[in-house]
């Protein structure tokens, strides 16, 4: 498509809400999925033997088992999260730029 | 000059006159062609056990007169060989002698050229027995279908190989093979393979 | 030999190929035209991306690690399933909105063709090699195991399976292949994990307490795969960035019509293949207890019948007989089927459309002969795959699908990213940097433990570790980042120039038009 | 070919079927096998055969007067109508190279006097023979005119006169010629003056006489060569309303083709459809020449002519028959401010028997008609009376969906394109044709889709995805799969017709082609390298030919009185047709392969 269409929608305040908003969101959730995995990984280069503590006196299970499955479930939840607002809001800011360069 | 020589000396040695007409001008636009099932593949060992031959009159194939001729064999026919051409014993209990069979032959094909797809071999088979027979080997001119059909493919400036095998050939020239091979049958199949070679030159 | 198995393996292999085949010919009705794509719900497709993640690599693979070295095989797990999250938030979606398949036509939208492509090839093929080695190995183990034939000849039969599967059934490698090879895959690991929490009365204290009286307490914790620092983070580099370079992975987000529905399927995907992770880590433990000690499973030196690899097949016959058994192999072995012509054709494609159409030949070739050179490149990467999987043989399966995803999270990863992320890329940046990655990857995979002692037969490995991601996804980003700021060519005034548009394009799906690609 | 395999040959074709064995084997002792080169007669018109050919392997054509009869293949027998009657009345030759059984002539009437099934099988075809001949001759006023060429009509001489020639002069010579134009050679080529011209410049401009003829003279004339169907001059005329025609032989100008002659041979000929529309003054009339349509068709169909003509006659009579229309029913302002389109087979000019009506109306944005549902009510009523069947899907004028501003037509498509909705209704749109009413609408609704498109595969992918919807009715085994529970039957659109309609269509839009026909599309893809040039041929064979066997069902089914489908039974084809028919199915699939590995859709 041509230049200027390019050129209205970068002038549309109603895209640069929408970049804004979802770059912020996107990265924000990025970051959290890191930092969880990365503390994971962290504890399992440098100090593995932390997993390695019972959940309760007398269990034979780890601590590192519930928080593997835990970070399981965190990255479902966090996807949940992001296909939920985008499917919302940021859908309809896309439709409303959409219908101003129709 | 030496082909003439050699002709004028077969002629010579021909036991019984009423055979010379295999050394007249042949008719017009007829030739015959013919194949042979034998016990091997040895010229010098084999025994003929059927000879099947065909007329053939410019493009038409005259299947109406056609020669299919079966013969006793002297000796054991071996397993392989059956294998091949399907004729057991006791198929040919009913057949001719060999003798009387190369006369019947004689008789289809008189001074016509012949046609053949390695009729060096059949020819060679004929002649094996009609040399004691009347002394002479067969005087007919000689024509081979996979030499016609190597000028046909080959190419002079061009050199290709060419395949000759028998099915190859068929195959090539988009000519229906018919499953069993029987000397009728491979003598029908040659004959189409020349009537096509004869107007694709 | 066992009769009753292979008969059941026989026949789920002919009824799941049979339902796949009735499934993606479904008649449909004159009004269902144009209906074929915008049939599938955000649910099904989710299906369909977990079927393709799920390969036989994962299944048997992770369950294999775990049974070997307990806790290790979730970092694997976790690890396989982070990338999900992070595809979504930052790639998925601007890949949709520039409506582009791979890896290498994303790439090329504003960077020049011709490099890139030609990295994008190289990369994809050694990832699809390193993959398609692991499904090899792993079906080529689960058929000597089923019929007795020697290895090699499991894996050469296999592996022609599979090129005759692709090159006369490449039509079939749809989404209802993948979604009932999902569901397939979770019922029968579902089964077997409810087996084993049976057999300990539901309770994973029991079956905790008695798969350390088999192994010992170290495999309640991490250590026995990972032992060192550089080994941990390492592999959580390249599981977590490798999922996003995967050449078949990415298509998956354009299967359904509608944006909503295709995040909704990645969020379903996300819970199935969850979901999935976790029954192998009890699949795993459960196979410690139930078949380590009981020599049904061993051989006379005391390791698994048909190898490590095998553990969750021993596992199904233990858990529900013959029958199962044939039931779980035949499922694993359709998915594999099914993973590997997804990978074969994209493969084939990146020789095919990357490097002979628009490298080799610059363009001037037209489809039909792209698709003749497809089909050679199927059958040659399919014999690759065969004599390097018979190397393999004796290699962890979900270990090699690591190496695989260290390779495209170094090659393919940091171009991706950063062509739709930072302005300043430049197709000299691109293709040295990702050259550089890849190059740095394989060549640790080459000089590593792996290949250089174990295959190669030499004494001590030159690098020592067997996870490169760290060293050579670091050597891309930096790579990339310092040849595209030297970079004053005029190209890449013209490939930053570029930027903007495509940045509108990504974040809307409307915007200027990429370079002409045909 | 033993004796035993020739006599198992022809103990299946009939009439030797009913031969007792004993008399079989007397066939085959007398049969001999014949060779024939390609284009060498086996009969000639008006010769006695001597023999029954049979044929082994090869083509045989038969032709009466240059014109196709009939086809025969292996298996098949001729001629036993020329031995019967003593003479043949067409030539037979061998359309390929040919191997065949020669039965002698007195055997072979032998069996047909001593055994009556024999008989009966002859006398049969025979009565069948003399049927087809009578509806045959039915036909032929349509059909002369069909196969007629400008060659068998009368052209005016061509009377030049020099550009320099006054007008005085010029008119004089027309007048001692008797002509009723002239043309004049000058130097932007040649002109023509009819009375018409005289009559506009001279007479009511008060051009001088004396001035220079070649003022006044019409130029950009079009020519056609002499051996052109005439057919083909009609519709040049009509597509671009003119009244002369060029004819030329060897780059030589022989003369000139009047429409008013073209019109009076062809209003000898009671089918006239054309003609009919032409000059039809209210619906009723209107909806006579219509119908009357699928009559000429039929003729059309029975004389082979190529069905690439046929479509394109039966789109130009159909466009003509709705524009006519469109203008009884609308008011004058509609029609000025509306464009009427119509779509998908109809609008890729690919529609033969009347099919569902896909038809929609572009207004210009602001214009407001009071009683636009009223007038689109109509017009959508009276196309039903007229036989074009309702569409199930209501893409029909009197839908207001379908009849909206140019506005809103933007909005549909853009969301057509950027948003991937609907796709069947971009495909309708895709093929759209403009009719009647200001073409610039449509144009402008085309150039708008055209911008609209990006490069995003994804929304090729599944725009294309239809395209691999059906399977080909083919098994691996190269039979047909043919419904059992429909009478053996298979679905020749839904099986080969509509792959490769949407397949190219969506190439076309891909590579922005404007053109809509089908075949067209083909070509211009070709152009552009998508297709090499071979498969290009081939595709379009294949798509002639299963358009043109549908049309063959289509119509047989309309002769029993029953509602025409799509379904043609391979049962009832010829053994040529049958393997025709393979031929084309294996195209669909390769092209099949081609639009699955082009748009990538194994992934979506």
């Amino acid at each position: 498509m041509q230049q200027e269409i390019v050129e209205k929608i970068k002038n549309d305040p109603k895209y640069q809400e929408l970049v804004s908003n979802r770059s912020r969101f996107a990265w924000i959730l990025s970051i959290i999925i890191l930092v969880i995995y990365y503390s994971f990984i962290m504890v399992i280069a440098f100090a593995p033997q932390t997993f390695a503590a019972k959940i309760a006196e007398g269990s034979v299970i780890t601590i590192g088992i519930p928080i593997g499955i835990l970070i399981i479930v965190s990255a479902f939840v966090l996807t949940g999260i992001y296909v939920w607002r985008a499917n919302s809001e940021f859908d309809s800011l896309i439709d409303q730029i959409k219908e101003d360069i129709k | 000059m030496f082909k003439n020589l050699q002709r004028w000396h077969n002629r010579n040695r021909l036991k019984q006159e009423k055979y010379a007409y295999l050394f007249a001008e042949p008719p017009d636009n007829e030739v015959i062609c013919f194949d042979c099932e034998t016990t091997n593949i040895n010229p010098k060992k084999a025994e003929l056990l059927s000879i099947g031959a065909v007329k053939i009159n410019k493009n038409k194939i005259l299947t109406s007169q056609k020669l299919e001729l079966f013969i006793k064999p002297r000796t054991e026919i071996n397993e392989v060989s059956i294998k091949i051409h399907h004729l057991r014993h006791c198929d040919l209990e009913q057949g001719l002698q060999a003798d009387e069979a190369i006369l019947c032959f004689l008789d289809f094909i008189g001074s016509r050229p012949l046609v053949g797809y390695y009729l060096e071999f059949d020819v060679a088979m004929i002649n094996k027995y009609l040399k004691p027979l009347l002394g002479i080997k067969l005087p007919n001119q000689q024509i081979e279908v996979s030499g016609i059909y190597y000028d046909y493919k080959q190419n002079v400036f061009n050199p290709v190989h060419v395949d000759l095998r028998f099915d190859a050939i068929l195959k090539d020239l988009d000519l229906p093979a018919f499953g069993k091979h029987d000397a009728f049958n491979d003598a029908l199949m040659t004959a189409m393979i020349y009537v096509k070679l004869q107007n694709l030159n | 030999m066992n009769v009753a198995a292979i008969l059941m393996f026989l026949i789920f292999v002919a009824a799941t190929l049979g339902i796949t085949y009735w499934a993606a010919q479904r008649t449909k009705t004159a009004k269902d035209f144009y209906t074929a794509g915008g049939g599938i719900t955000g649910f099904q497709n989710g299906l369909a991306i977990s079927g393709d993640y799920m390969s036989a690599a994962s299944f048997l693979g992770i369950s294999a690690l775990v049974y070997t070295s307990g806790y290790d095989g979730l970092i694997y797990s976790i690890g396989f399933l982070v990338g999900w999250p992070v595809i979504l938030f930052l790639i998925a979606e601007r890949l949709r909105n520039l409506g582009k398949y791979t890896f290498a036509d994303v790439a090329s939208y504003r960077l020049s063709q011709t490099p890139i492509r030609t990295l994008s090839a190289f990369g994809a093929l050694a990832t699809v090699i390193l993959y398609l080695i692991a499904q090899l190995v792993g079906a080529g183990q689960l058929i000597q195991l089923l019929f007795g034939l020697p290895y090699w000849m499991a894996v050469v039969i296999v592996g022609a399976l599979m090129i005759l599967y692709v090159t006369f059934g490449g039509m079939l490698a749809t989404t209802w292949v993948q979604i009932i090879k999902a569901i397939l895959l979770l019922s029968g690991a579902t089964f077997i994990a409810l087996g084993v929490l049976y057999s300990f009365d539901f309770s994973f204290e029991k079956m905790f307490t008695e798969a350390i009286k088999v192994s010992g307490e170290a495999i309640m914790a991490p250590g026995g795969l990972v032992n060192n620092w550089f080994d941990a983070i390492s592999l959580g580099i390249a599981l977590m960035f490798g999922t996003a370079g995967l050449p078949h992975i990415l298509m998956r987000f354009f299967t359904v019509a509608d944006a909503k529905e295709a995040r909704k399927s990645v969020f379903f995907a996300t819970g199935f293949i969850g979901y999935f992770y976790i029954l192998t880590f009890i699949i795993g433990f459960g196979a410690i207890v139930l078949i380590s000690k009981n020599p049904e499973y061993l051989t006379g030196e005391g390791g698994l019948i048909g190898g490590n690899n095998m553990a969750a097949i021993h596992l199904s016959h233990a858990i529900g007989g013959d029958i199962f058994l044939g039931f779980i192999s035949a499922v694993a072995f359709a998915t594999i089927l099914a993973v590997v012509s997804g990978l074969t054709l994209a493969g084939a494609s990146a020789v095919s459309h990357d490097l002979y159409a628009n490298v080799f030949r610059r363009g001037k070739v037209n489809e039909a002969q792209e698709m003749k050179i497809s089909k050679i490149a199927t059958v040659v990467l399919g014999m690759i795959a065969i004599g390097l999987g018979i190397a393999f043989e004796k290699q962890n399966i979900a270990f090699m699908v690591g190496l695989a995803f260290a390779i495209a999270a170094s090659a393919n990863f940091p171009v991706l990213f950063l062509s739709m992320y930072w302005s300043k890329l430049t197709t000299r940046g691109a293709f040295i940097g990702g050259g550089l990655g890849l190059l740095t990857a394989v060549v640790l995979v080459v000089i590593g433990p792996i290949v250089w002692v174990a295959i190669l037969g030499n004494e001590e490995a030159i690098f020592g570790s067997k996870y490169p991601a760290l060293i050579s996804v670091t050597v891309a980003f930096v790579g990339i980042w310092l040849f595209s700021i030297l970079d004053n060519s005029k190209r890449a005034e013209q490939d930053r120039a570029a930027f903007e548009a495509q940045d509108i394009r990504c974040q809307t799906g409307i915007g200027a038009e990429g370079a002409v690609t045909h | 070919m033993s004796i035993l395999e020739q006599k198992a040959f022809i103990s299946h074709i009939p009439p030797f079927d009913k031969l007792q064995d004993s008399e079989l084997q007397t066939v085959v002792d007398a049969m001999d096998i014949a060779y024939f080169k390609k284009g060498e007669h086996l009969i000639r018109q008006g010769t006695s055969p001597d023999a029954l050919y049979i044929i082994i392997k090869g083509i045989v054509q038969e032709t009466c007067d240059d014109e196709m009869v009939s086809v025969y293949v292996s298996q098949d027998s001729f001629d036993a109508i020329s031995l019967l009657d003593g003479s043949s009345k067409n030539d037979f030759f061998a359309q390929e190279e040919l191997i065949c059984y020669v039965l002698p002539k007195p055997l072979f009437l032998n069996f047909i006097q001593n055994n009556d099934a024999v008989k009966a099988f002859y006398s049969q075809d025979l009565s069948k023979r003399l049927n087809s001949l009578i509806e045959q001759r039915n036909n032929t006023d349509t059909l002369s005119f069909m196969v007629a060429k400008i060659k068998d009509i009368y052209l005016q001489p061509p009377v030049f006169v020099a550009a320099e020639s006054s007008v005085y002069d010029a008119v004089q010579i027309m007048t001692h010629q008797k002509s009723s134009l002239i043309l004049v050679k000058a130097d932007q080529g040649i002109g023509i003056v009819t009375d018409k011209n005289i009559r506009d410049y001279v007479v009511l401009q008060r051009y001088p006489i004396d001035n220079s003829i070649a003022q006044i003279a019409s130029y950009d004339l079009i020519s056609l060569k002499r051996d052109d169907f005439l057919l083909h001059a009609l519709l040049i005329m009509q597509r671009n309303s003119i009244k002369h025609l060029l004819i030329e032989q060897d780059n030589e100008i022989i003369g000139v083709l009047e429409q008013i002659d073209l019109l009076s041979y062809l209003s000898n000929h009671t089918r006239l459809v054309a003609v009919q529309i032409d000059r039809a003054q209210n619906k009723a009339q209107l909806k006579v020449a219509s119908q009357n349509m699928t009559n000429m068709i039929k003729a059309f169909n029975a004389n082979g002519i190529k069905i690439k003509y046929l479509m394109q006659w039966v789109t130009e009579l159909n466009q003509q028959v709705f524009k006519k229309l469109y203008a009884f029913i609308a008011p004058p302002a509609l029609l000025e401010n509306s464009c009427l389109i119509v779509m998908g087979s109809e609008g890729r000019g690919e529609q033969i028997l009347k099919t569902d009506q896909d038809n929609a109306i572009i207004l210009r944005d602001g214009f407001v008609s009071e009683d636009l549902e009223k007038i689109t009510q109509e017009l959508t009523e009276t196309l039903i009376d007229f036989g074009y069947p309702a569409c199930l899907g209501k893409i029909m004028v009197n839908n207001e969906y379908w009849c909206r501003s140019l506005k809103e037509f933007k909005d549909k498509i853009f969301k057509w394109v950027i948003e991937f909705k609907s796709p069947l209704e971009l495909a309708i749109f895709c093929d759209a044709k403009a009719v009647a009413g200001d073409v610039s609408l449509l144009d402008e609704a085309k150039q708008y889709l055209f911008e609209r498109l990006q490069d995003n595969q994804a929304f090729f992918s599944y725009f294309a995805k239809p395209t691999l919807a059906f399977e080909t009715p083919l098994s691996l085994f190269a039979t047909f799969i043919v419904d059992k529970y429909n009478q053996n039957k298979l679905d020749i659109k839904k099986g080969g017709i509509f792959p490769i309609v949407h397949g190219v269509r969506s190439l076309a839009l891909e590579h922005k082609i404007t053109q809509m026909s089908t075949i067209e599309r083909i070509k211009h893809l070709t152009e552009k390298g998508i297709f090499d040039k071979a498969f290009a041929t081939d595709l379009i064979e294949a798509f002639d030919f299963m358009i043109s066997l549908r049309l063959q069902f289509e119509l047989e089914q309309m002769k029993q009185g029953e509602v025409y489908d799509n379904y043609i039974q391979p049962s009832k084809l010829n053994k040529l047709e049958r393997d025709l028919l393979k031929d084309s199915l294996k195209i669909v699939n390769d092209f099949k392969k081609f639009i699955n590995y082009h748009f990538k859709l194994s992934n979506v």
